[in-house]
């Protein structure tokens, strides 16, 4: 017998993002139930990875044009402005509200809070909390949620599928992890904030649970995912695991090192000027790519990488500052950094790209919103500036959630006769699904090929050639999915089953990259084509938008940028 | 692969809809040297037996989600080096958790308990509607910032004797988190939670076995929390008679 | 009775670790003499003669010295062994048996009171 | 495998959906590995109510103002069985106090209001030279050498 359970607004997500959104809804309405759904139980979502900060105006010699501008330079120019100023306006009240809430963010010596450079930034606005900012806001928003008696959460849940009815959306269909149970959970709003899709790459930052599934369930209702080509590579991530080391070592002074010690970045021109190791990621990713292509790499046995230096910083400030980049580094590197350089090499950390939504954080289908990585508010455009996403995940939660009872207070209740049908049928296809030993197919072959495909295909280096091999490869492997063999028929705790269905997210979200990619025959931002090596704003100046067509293949169209006071001029630091 | 040794893994496996009580398997796993015990954990379920069922999802020993006991210690297995091992390794679900599945624990108890000591700021009750951000020195910071490091990995309630013992004690991570609130000078929630804390299985019914410290894979050093708990409420209760129930802290 | 000893803990813990302190600090003195030295004959027989050892005991501040020395690690034994005992799967058991512990410490609290008054 | 726990060792309020295993006790639990220290400073607590309870023995032989009686009780702790014992309670209650002072330091806190505590070294080596000095001063007190 399937369960109906009735809310008012349903989360799907319990992260940065999905937390804020869960707090605003219920404290513009307390009346209001909110469910909170999400795979993992909330404070182990992957915000809680991020390290290094969270922009917002806090200093005299800063102002939030500075910002905006920063932002807008920094996207090259694919942000929409009026999003950006938005953002800019509501990143110190919500920073603010999170200290209020608890956050131990480091302090100055007067009490204030504390700011540090990073990529991209002209002046000091990144609040941290030492170089576990992800790790905090999260907990603190976690904790603070716990107060809210409306808030109720439904952990290690997975959403499998959107209820969607008379063209709007009214709820969700959760597979309970632990039982084995499908339900639908009704809503007269849902808001998806379940982060991006790091693990299409074989080489991430990302955790394993950031498999794209917010984006894949928006996109299978026709949302279109928008920019999904910018990928952004972290310049700064661990050989073999793929962890990062915050931008914040470079904010506190590390250097990038080649095989011979050289400073690459201040020695050759690699288009970051004075700025250095403090140039935006895109470009440091690129300058690192080129100086190992030139054979000034160091051999590793995870394959070439460079050094990061932060010796002459010296114990005292690198126990203060960036003690977790230390634990990082001798746990998993089985380098100390006070005495010895970190080897280190660009990887796959965060997607522009997402659910198309407007600045309420609104998708085309009613009723549907989309917060944080997930979305594509366009805040970040064709490259995302070091720390400017934690705050988003503030902001545009935030909105989200205010906007999204609005929405549910003027719309009608959930048709729960038909959701009730529409579960049943997606519970037998689970149960199918389930243990279903006839395919032949194994879970880990196909998402090895998919991250070889991508990795050739969308790397921080593209061409139209390796584009397109990406998108057949791709295809191929949509069609070998439904041939897969499951051999785990047990209903309680069943991560098989889990994989599998997230496998399904990550292709759709994979097909999305790679044909968006394919589609701008440009370089902008974190899309760099060498092939098309010049940014070309007369035919590519708008965001790319893929939606599926009705025999599931992607199709790659276009949407207007809302440019502002600044017109796109080159990008030079 | 490169020159890779194998590792046998003895891994504990229950299954409710087969299983009556949990069973052990042995799996013989090609490691490489920089792995971690996750690493193999990882490759015997793509490789070997996918129905083996773990939690994990960071891998950088932040989230909190792999706590096993590794030859009978617990501990975040996406930390754990095998150099550190022999040619065999046990892995077990955390000790004194009910068993869900396989690696998996049962975790609501442990929510229970950290939704028990209110774990948020509370505002004092006259407090104007804020502004902008508290003044908090470094000093102030400094009191709690320890505190507040728990990655809620529940290793401490596996190696405590007192939650093995004692099933309404609230534990070392719990108590930790409400100590952290009580010593932030933006708090002023210490009477109420003082009250959890010198109620049913609060930090009195702790017998200082430090182990919660000694497995804490964050140093977040829950058996000193406690330990300074006991003592600020001793004190508290004592002025609890002299200052008639006012500003607690 | 669980909860009378849950309302004594903020007073007992102090005691508990006074007794540990005084204890630690004057056990092993004592045990030294009184239990080794003075039975093996190491000692000059005046050293705790009848005449000496009453002296010292019945001046005001050997009364209270005894008093702490003999009461304190009582209690501060008493919370010990009562852990120890819920150690061992006694919680069920914890609130007599716990009520026991602290009552052999009072008695042996208020018999030291007498011993010392008595002098 | 360990021994089994209780059986409602970290049980939730509100029953799961499924069948769970029942909870094991921490495998070293509890006389193996640093359990068996905790246990031993726990068990030293019985030490202490005895050796306190033979003081106050003393104290009351003492109040009986009998000279006979302080002698007779002086010379029945040559009983080989008494020294034995009073040989490993003193060195019990050593090793007791060692670890004791340990874990005094955890207790402080960084500030009682006003005061400031001492470094948690410092305060270490503050407590063991207190040992020694108390020991050497009882030692002395009671053995003759002073007052």
């Amino acid at each position: 017998m399937i369960e109906v359970l009735q809310h008012d607004v349903v989360v799907v997500g319990g992260g940065g993002a999905g937390l804020r959104a869960a707090i605003a809804a219920v404290e513009a309405d307390p009346r209001l139930s909110v469910a909170l759904v999400s795979k993992v139980y909330p404070m182990r979502s992957h915000t809680v990875s991020a390290e290094g900060g969270a922009a917002a105006v806090a200093r005299e010699d800063d102002s939030l044009e500075m910002h905006a501008w920063d932002t807008v330079k920094g996207s090259d120019f694919l942000g929409d402005q009026d999003v950006i100023q938005y953002f800019v306006e509501q990143a110190p009240i919500e920073l603010a509200l999170l200290e209020n809430w608890g956050c131990p963010w480091s302090r100055n010596e007067d009490g204030s809070v504390a700011t540090r450079a990073f990529g991209g930034m002209t002046t000091k606005r990144t609040w941290f909390a030492t170089d576990k900012v992800g790790f905090h806001m999260l907990h603190s928003l976690f904790q603070h949620s716990l107060r809210f008696d409306r808030i109720v959460r439904y952990d290690e849940h997975f959403v499998s599928k959107l209820l969607v009815e008379g063209g709007r959306v009214q709820g969700v269909v959760s597979l309970d992890i632990r039982s084995g149970a499908v339900s639908a959970i009704l809503g007269r709003a849902v808001i998806l904030a379940t982060g991006g899709a790091g693990k299409v790459f074989p080489f991430t930052t990302n955790g394993n649970i950031k498999t794209g599934d917010g984006m894949a369930l928006a996109y299978r209702e026709g949302v279109g995912l928008k920019d999904m080509e910018f990928l952004q590579y972290h310049p700064t991530g661990l050989p073999g695991t793929g962890i990062l080391i915050t931008e914040a070592s470079r904010g506190e002074g590390g250097y990038l090192r080649n095989k011979d010690g050289e400073r690459f970045l201040v020695t050759r021109d690699y288009g970051v000027g004075t700025k250095a190791e403090l140039g935006p990621r895109d470009m440091i990713s690129r300058a690192i790519i080129r100086e190992i292509a030139a054979g000034r790499g160091v051999d590793g046995p995870y394959g070439q990488h460079v050094w990061l230096d932060l010796t002459h910083l010296g114990e005292d400030k690198i126990n203060s500052r960036l003690p977790f980049v230390r634990e990082l580094s001798t746990t998993y590197a089985f380098v100390d950094p006070v005495h010895e350089p970190i080897p280190i090499r660009p990887v796959a950390h965060y997607m522009m790209g997402g659910v198309d939504t407007n600045i309420d954080g609104a998708t085309p289908l009613p009723g549907l919103y989309a917060a944080g990585e997930c979305a594509c508010v366009s805040l970040n455009g064709a490259n995302r500036l070091g720390s400017n996403s934690l705050t988003e995940c503030l902001v545009f939660g935030a909105r989200a959630g205010r906007k999204a009872v609005e929405y549910a207070l003027g719309a009608g209740a959930p048709d729960e006769a038909r959701a009730r049908s529409v579960t049943e049928a997606e519970a037998a296809r689970l149960d199918a699904l389930r243990g279903s030993a006839r395919g032949e197919e194994k879970i880990p072959r196909i998402r090895d090929e998919m991250n070889r495909a991508l990795e050739a295909g969308c790397g921080v280096y593209r061409e139209q050639a390796s584009m397109a091999l990406a998108c057949k490869e791709l295809a191929i492997l949509q069609e070998r999915v439904p041939r897969l063999r499951l051999s785990d028929a047990s209903r309680v705790f069943n991560t098989e089953l889990v994989a599998a269905l997230e496998l399904q997210n990550m292709l759709d979200v994979a097909e999305a990259i790679a044909n968006a990619a394919l589609a701008r025959k440009e370089s902008r931002g974190a899309h760099a084509c060498s092939d098309h090596p010049a940014r070309n704003d007369a035919e590519y100046l708008h965001h790319s938008l893929v939606t599926r067509s009705a025999e599931g293949r992607p199709v790659v169209g276009r949407k207007a940028v809302t440019l502002g006071i600044w017109e796109p001029e080159e990008r030079k630091y | 692969m490169s020159g890779r040794e194998t590792k046998t893994f003895v891994v504990t496996r229950f299954d409710p809809d087969r299983d009556e009580a949990p069973r052990t398997e042995r799996y013989e796993v090609p490691v490489r040297d920089d792995w971690k015990v996750l690493d193999a954990l990882n490759y015997i379920k793509d490789e070997i037996d996918p129905t083996l069922s773990h939690r994990w999802s960071c891998r950088m020993a932040v989230c909190g989600s792999c706590g096993m006991q590794v030859n009978g210690e617990p501990k975040l297995t996406c930390k754990t080096a095998l150099r550190e091992y022999g040619s065999t390794v046990e892995v077990a679900p955390l000790a004194n958790f009910p068993v869900v599945r396989d690696l998996v624990i049962e975790m609501e108890g442990f929510l229970d308990k950290l939704q028990a000591v209110r774990p948020w700021i509370i505002e004092a009750k006259d407090a104007a509607r804020r502004e902008g951000t508290h003044r908090q020195s470094p000093e102030e910071l400094e009191a709690f910032k320890k505190f507040s490091m728990c990655i809620n990995c529940m290793l401490c309630y596996a190696a405590c004797p007192v939650v093995a013992n004692e099933p309404d004690f609230l534990g070392p991570a719990a108590i930790a988190l409400g100590h952290r609130y009580n010593q932030d000078s933006r708090d002023h929630g210490a009477g109420e939670r003082n009250q959890v804390f010198r109620g049913e299985g609060g930090v009195f019914a702790c017998s200082f076995a430090n182990e919660c410290t000694e497995v804490c894979p964050k140093h977040v050093d829950p058996g000193y929390a406690i330990q300074e708990a006991k003592l600020l409420n001793v004190i508290d209760w004592a002025t609890s008679f002299v200052v008639p129930r006012g500003k607690a802290r | 009775m669980k909860t009378l000893l849950l309302r004594l803990e903020p007073v007992i813990w102090p005691l508990f670790g006074a007794g540990m302190m005084v204890a630690a600090l004057a056990y092993p003195g004592w045990l030294l003499v009184v239990g080794l030295a003075e039975p093996l004959g190491v000692l000059s027989p005046a050293a705790l003669s009848y005449e000496r050892a009453l002296g010292l005991a019945a001046h005001p501040i050997g009364r209270l010295v005894l008093l702490l020395v003999i009461a304190l690690p009582l209690w501060g034994g008493a919370h010990h062994v009562r852990h120890v005992a819920i150690d061992f799967g006694g919680i069920a058991r914890d609130a007599w048996f716990g009520s026991l512990c602290y009552a052999v410490a009072l008695a042996g609290s208020v018999l030291a009171a007498l011993a010392v008054v008595r002098l | 495998m360990s021994a089994r726990a209780r059986i409602d060792s970290m049980r939730p309020k509100r029953p799961g959906s499924t069948r769970t295993a029942p909870p094991r006790m921490p495998d070293l639990y509890p006389t193996r590995g640093r359990y068996l220290p905790y246990i031993a400073f726990g068990s030293v607590g019985l030490l202490l109510m005895l050796v306190g309870f033979g003081i106050l023995r003393s104290v009351w032989v003492l109040g009986e103002h009998d000279p006979a009686a302080w002698r007779a009780h002086l010379s029945a702790y040559r009983h080989p069985a008494y020294i034995v014992f009073h040989l490993f309670a003193m060195l019990a209650i050593g090793w007791f106090g060692l670890r004791f002072f340990r874990l005094f330091p955890k207790t402080q806190p960084p500030k009682i209001g006003p005061l400031r505590s001492p470094p948690e070294p410092v305060l270490l080596a503050g407590l063991r030279t207190a040992f020694v000095i108390a020991t050497a001063l009882v030692a002395a007190v009671l053995g003759g050498a002073i007052g």
